[in-house]
């Protein structure tokens, strides 16, 4: 039951914790702690930045270029990288589909593809959820169908997360509507400057525009894009959520955002107090506290038993649940520390370059709209509920 | 019956789109509009017949204000119910301003909060210094809702003298376009419209103060009395909206071939919603039923009411979105908009940890 | 929308109130605001002093001796016995069987029983509950045969409230196998004293002894005792538990409790100061406070709504949900307000003529039993589960 | 290892109704099982060899907790180590006692609350009035567990002097069969024991205190965290019996023709259940893990584990009751004895919101 870090460990947290010191621009990390909007060049620049150390690719396997960090080594990279208000890797190409590629995809996919994922030559994005799917994929209505050497593709993904910076996508398409709904399923590579593909916005209800809905129309895809076997891509599509699951608790930003709300708390005066000392708010910051200790211990608890091999349980989706419940909670309350200054909201100032005064503390523009905008998180990635299903369904074998 | 009417007018007239092109428009709400409104007479139901209006009791404001809520209306009740009611105050002359803004010609704001002051009523450093004929104000209004777009302003002053207290908070009525009046306008984050007003050796004449001086911090707990029964009646519309929206969604969307409606830990999760509903009906009804009581009974009834729409309007809130999934994150779709107006007006007279205090202050319920 | 009495209600409630002061013995509204037990003898006593005003049966229509309170009085009369710490009446012949006799029993059964239950003769318990059916009543296994002029019945009643104190038990029996589980059903009034009745005592988890187990082994009812008819109980047993609303909500019990837990917070001391100073504590006060404003107004709708002739709706779930929820906050909050206090208990103190020193304050000794008693609120007379389930369904019209 | 060993010793030999015979019995334990769990190392388990034992480390202590609040075991294993915990404090021969308590010859208990005192640990009235060669000790000591079965007891006491205060505070150790020592036991609602002591003119030698004269509070305070720690791993085990028994009853309870586990609404309760039963378990591991750092961070641990324990363990408790129905609520079944004593932890060194209060003075997380 020892949870201390090894000295390898603090080795490594020291030399993570220099080199963000070191290496991180200002310009981002500021970005970042005021809920800056992040471009796309920043996300690039920042890529860079990362594999220049080889940290990128940490957790990739030897073989891939990678470290082949363990459990814990990730999870202390992450928790250093994220209070040091580092910008998170944008994960499509680097978490989700690499592990795929590495699992089933052709040598010359994994030659070709893994490379462009380190070097930022590609920006990958996600083509999972159909309009009217959600969690259910495997109602999935997408078709690819086979024409000669190409594929041709028809339909609609939705939900793309930064869909409009990418120049690649890749998709569950399916491939065969006989039999059992995700046996028909299959796993495709696409090129976002094929003919017939649009990316069309969608506005989330603050006003953001980081997700996107994706058409295909007649969409002519060449067949070596096709990831492993044809009507197999349902078990690579469970590979890849299973596998994705370091980070899920977001220890570290919260901790990042627990801090951030403290210095705001700090700086609001409530009766001529600095708000942090009111018995009210203290209460509600503490109970906060108190809560992410232990989600810490949790998330370290549930790492280390990946770390020694254990399978993937329902812990994962405990991590999910609480770990959202808990950021949500510091949204909320970050928005509650700013009294009335919560209400103005000036879009533009998200933006770099924009140069008036703000309205009331310079902190508080983007507060609100991150409190309504994480409401996501709660939706996003396995819903809050399918989480609670998984967790009852595993744990009572009913 | 003018709740009726606005509610039919909202209904026909005002579906989300047009909402939208309001708040998006220069103004932040159209003047068309609300000069229909104040033909129906939905403006003067917000005030007594002796300030020229058809109503003004509690029960009016909310059942007004509830409509407002179900339409998320952008055009400036509140600010015009807060400017108003403190006029009502005032002299005649004043008065007839009121009169003008039940017609839809003026539009008023209440010039009251500060950059530090947080929700503290008597936190007032403006100040009003006396010439031969009148005052000189100076200091800085913060989140004045509609501001930007009035013509007068209801501000709030402390008249310079030895150890200027409490007890010397006046109100002045300034126009908006006076010399040395500064206002930047801003939207909020749930569309309506706001202003930081500067305000630099503006002087007005002695009349143009409200009311007695030193009777500024009375009027003003008058006003925002009405305004927290006001926005706390428009967070249950927006709220029956809300739920509304959701029951339908869990009625049509399907999710492995049945409506999700019938999962039951979303209809449990429902119940208490819907339950917690009734009960900020209920606070309504006791504030609007206390409004005019004595101030410490209609404030433990105002405040109650205040505490219980952050709490469960939060709730309320978040799980409507979270019940619709992805399309409850979108702009397009009309439940985030209804949330956003929920849990923000925890952010307009006190949150709920203010009249939770203040709730504890006042003792028990009376 | 106007919620304010009439002058005819206001004068009701002075003279209730004023009953009260006379003649609620200062015995019984010690034991009932101290939370000691009352003896079957109390009970009695109380109803007894009900009756004489006529107030016991003051919710019965006129042709039956009752003075035709419509729900708004019932609300008032409940409201101000409770606050006064009148003790409760025992329901089961009062307000449960009476309304089924009023409406489906034979004349002479309403005749010779209704007089019985206003003074007294009779104390009546309820045989509804089966082990294993809980909320599911038409799965009930009770046997009535028919045999000559008697039915025999066999088999087993639970969560029997008071049948240790009872003479007489009405009873859902299963008098048909055939057709629908529902339809087999029927309602019959039992003399406890029948051979092969025997009442065995059920413990609750902190000591107390109120419900019962009732064993049926071939008693003897005469077919006189049938009420109505024959396999119609389903019906009588649904118009029962329907027509038992009145003061579902608990408004008088909740204002009792919660004056109660103020004299308590202000006599306990916190760092030299009452407890009711101390912000934490007077926040949990009040947010209950605040909570029972509200569902006091929510409770006179539904009663208006009710005097109007509406329909009873789902309103009434929600009156019981909140109401429980409403309680069991209350008693928890008087449990933590007693500090280490809440731990001794001497389950003798609860009786009368118990004459040792407290341990402790006088009032601590009964609290955190009640605590633990009153989780039952949630369970018995239909769990908040399947109130919810009520709510959902009716409003969704799933 | 010694927890593997108590963990079969419940599991084996302490099913619930020996439990309830134990605790019905005069002393309210077995003297015969406290005898076997001390031969077994039990006892030694939860101090350090220096003083006699086999353990003593924030785990030994958490682990062994654990499975005495998995079996509810009522014999007097807090009691014991508190007042082992502040002898091994004292003197050498103080320090024999300790080793008299790890055989289970000997009993201690801690009489250090006092009747108005409610948590706070720095509240000490009773007095030690220096003789010639000892002092006279005065006082009420109130809920102090196991104290009507202990042959000694560690009394904290002020010596008397000019404006006594916090710094005076010391222990002594005193016979409990001493002249003057007044017990009066009696059960707690969740099975245990506990008595009032009232001390009249307790004539104590020189020897009987316990480590220096002002030591009294710091002492206190360790015994404390030890004691914290302790009851939220034993509320940790209960939290364990009382979902394993929930779990089981969802399975096999049916209604409608199906599990009720089959129940959605019941199946995501559960799984928050689980959710913060786990955060429990990394609360405890924390709390472990910072037993013998620095005083501060030690008591944020201790405080944010008991915090924890009292919200999330009550949440536990209820619904358990809840989930299982009727039967919850009966003697006759195990899961309302677990429930009794996670949440009646919450009385024992202070409760959720004594805990939070500590945490806000405390400032933030070390």
């Amino acid at each position: 039951m020892d949870l201390n870090y090894t000295a390898e460990e603090l080795a490594f947290q020291q030399e993570v914790r220099a080199f963000m010191e070191e290496k991180l621009p200002k310009r981002l990390a500021d970005k970042v702690k005021h809920h800056k909007r992040l471009t796309k060049e920043d996300m690039v620049e920042w890529h860079a930045i990362l594999n220049s150390a080889g940290y990128l690719t940490g957790h990739w396997p030897k073989a891939f270029g990678g470290l082949e960090w363990n459990a814990i080594e990730r999870t202390i990279f992450d928790e250093e990288m994220t209070a040091a208000n580092g910008p998170r890797q944008v994960p499509f190409g680097l978490n989700m589909l690499a592990p795929v590629l590495m699992a089933f995809g052709s040598p010359e996919q994994q030659q070709y593809y893994l490379p462009r994922i380190a070097d930022g030559q590609d920006f990958w994005c996600q083509g999972y959820s159909e309009p009217g799917a959600g969690s259910d994929l495997a109602s999935l209505k997408m078709t690819a169908q086979r024409d000669g050497d190409h594929y041709v593709l028809n339909g609609q993904k939705t939900w793309t997360t930064l869909g409009q910076y990418a120049n690649k996508i890749f998709c569950l398409v399916r491939t065969n509507k006989e039999g059992k709904p995700q046996e028909g399923i299959s796993f495709i590579l696409v090129d976002m400057d094929t003919p017939g593909v649009e990316v069309r916005p969608i506005i989330l209800l603050e006003g953001t525009h980081e997700v996107n809905e994706v058409w295909f129309t007649d969409v002519r895809v060449p067949v070596e894009n096709l990831v492993g076997e044809e009507n197999k891509g349902w078990t690579y599509a469970k590979y890849l959520l299973v596998h994705e699951r370091s980070g899920i608790a977001g220890v570290g930003a919260a901790m990042a955002g627990l801090s951030y709300l403290r210095e705001i708390a700090q700086d609001q005066q409530k009766d001529g107090k600095p708000l942090l000392e009111d018995p009210f708010f203290a209460a509600r910051l503490s109970e906060i506290e108190i809560d992410l200790a232990a989600m810490r211990t949790t998330n370290l608890r549930i790492t280390q038993a990946d770390n020694d091999g254990a399978p993937p349980g329902p812990e994962t989706s405990m991590l999910k649940v609480k770990g959202t419940v808990l950021r949500q909670s510091i949204n909320d309350l970050t928005r509650r520390a700013l009294g009335p200054y919560a209400m103005p909201f000036v879009s533009e100032a998200l933006d770099a370059g924009y140069n008036e005064e703000p309205i009331g503390p310079d902190y508080a523009n983007p507060i609100a709209g991150d409190y309504f905008n994480h409401r996501k998180t709660s939706i996003y990635g396995g819903s809050n509920e399918v989480q609670r299903n998984i967790i009852s369904k595993m744990m009572m074998g009913l | 019956m003018l709740a009726d009417m606005a509610g039919r007018f909202v209904r026909e007239q005002y579906p989300i789109d047009t909402r939208h092109e309001h708040a998006a428009a220069e103004l932040g709400f159209s003047r068309e509009s609300w000069a229909e409104m104040a033909e129906l007479g939905l403006i003067g139901a917000l005030f007594r017949e002796e300030n020229g209006g058809f109503g003004g009791t509690g029960f009016d404001i909310a059942l007004m204000f509830e409509e407002i809520g179900r339409g998320l209306v952008v055009e400036p009740f509140l600010a015009n119910l807060l400017g108003g009611t403190a006029l009502a105050h005032g002299s005649d002359s004043q008065k007839e301003i009121v009169e003008a803004v039940i017609g839809g010609e003026t539009l008023l704001a209440f010039a009251h909060g500060e950059p530090t002051g947080r929700y503290d009523l008597a936190h007032v450093h403006t100040t009003a210094k006396p010439t031969a004929d009148g005052y000189v104000l100076n200091g800085n209004k913060s989140v004045v809702i509609s501001g930007d777009s009035a013509d007068f302003l209801v501000v709030s002053a402390l008249i310079e003298g030895d150890q200027p207290n409490e007890e010397d908070v006046t109100l002045f009525l300034v126009p908006a376009d006076q010399d040395g009046v500064h206002r930047r306008g801003y939207p909020t984050i749930d569309g309506y419209r706001a202003a930081e007003i500067a305000l630099k050796d503006v002087v007005v004449p002695a009349d143009a103060m409200i009311g007695a001086k030193g009777q500024g911090l009375s009027i003003v707990h008058d006003v925002v009395a009405r305004g927290t029964l006001a926005v706390c009646a428009e967070a249950l519309g927006a709220i029956d909206a809300a739920i509304d929206l959701t029951l339908e969604y869990l009625k049509t969307r399907k999710q492995f071939g049945v409506p999700i409606g019938k999962f039951q830990a979303l209809q449990h999760r429902m119940a208490d919603m819907m339950t917690e509903r009734e009960q900020i009906r209920s606070g309504v009804i006791n504030a609007a039923g206390h409004l005019d009581a004595t101030a410490g009974e209609r404030d433990w009834h105002i405040s109650a009411l205040k505490n219980l729409v952050g709490r469960s309007g939060r709730m309320i809130a978040e799980e409507s979105i979270q019940m619709h999934g992805g399309i409850g994150m979108t702009w397009e779709y009309a439940v985030g908009h209804y949330a956003k107006r929920i849990v923000m007006i925890d952010h307009l007279f006190g949150d709920v940890d203010y009249h939770l205090e203040r709730i504890i202050k006042l003792g028990k319920a009376a």
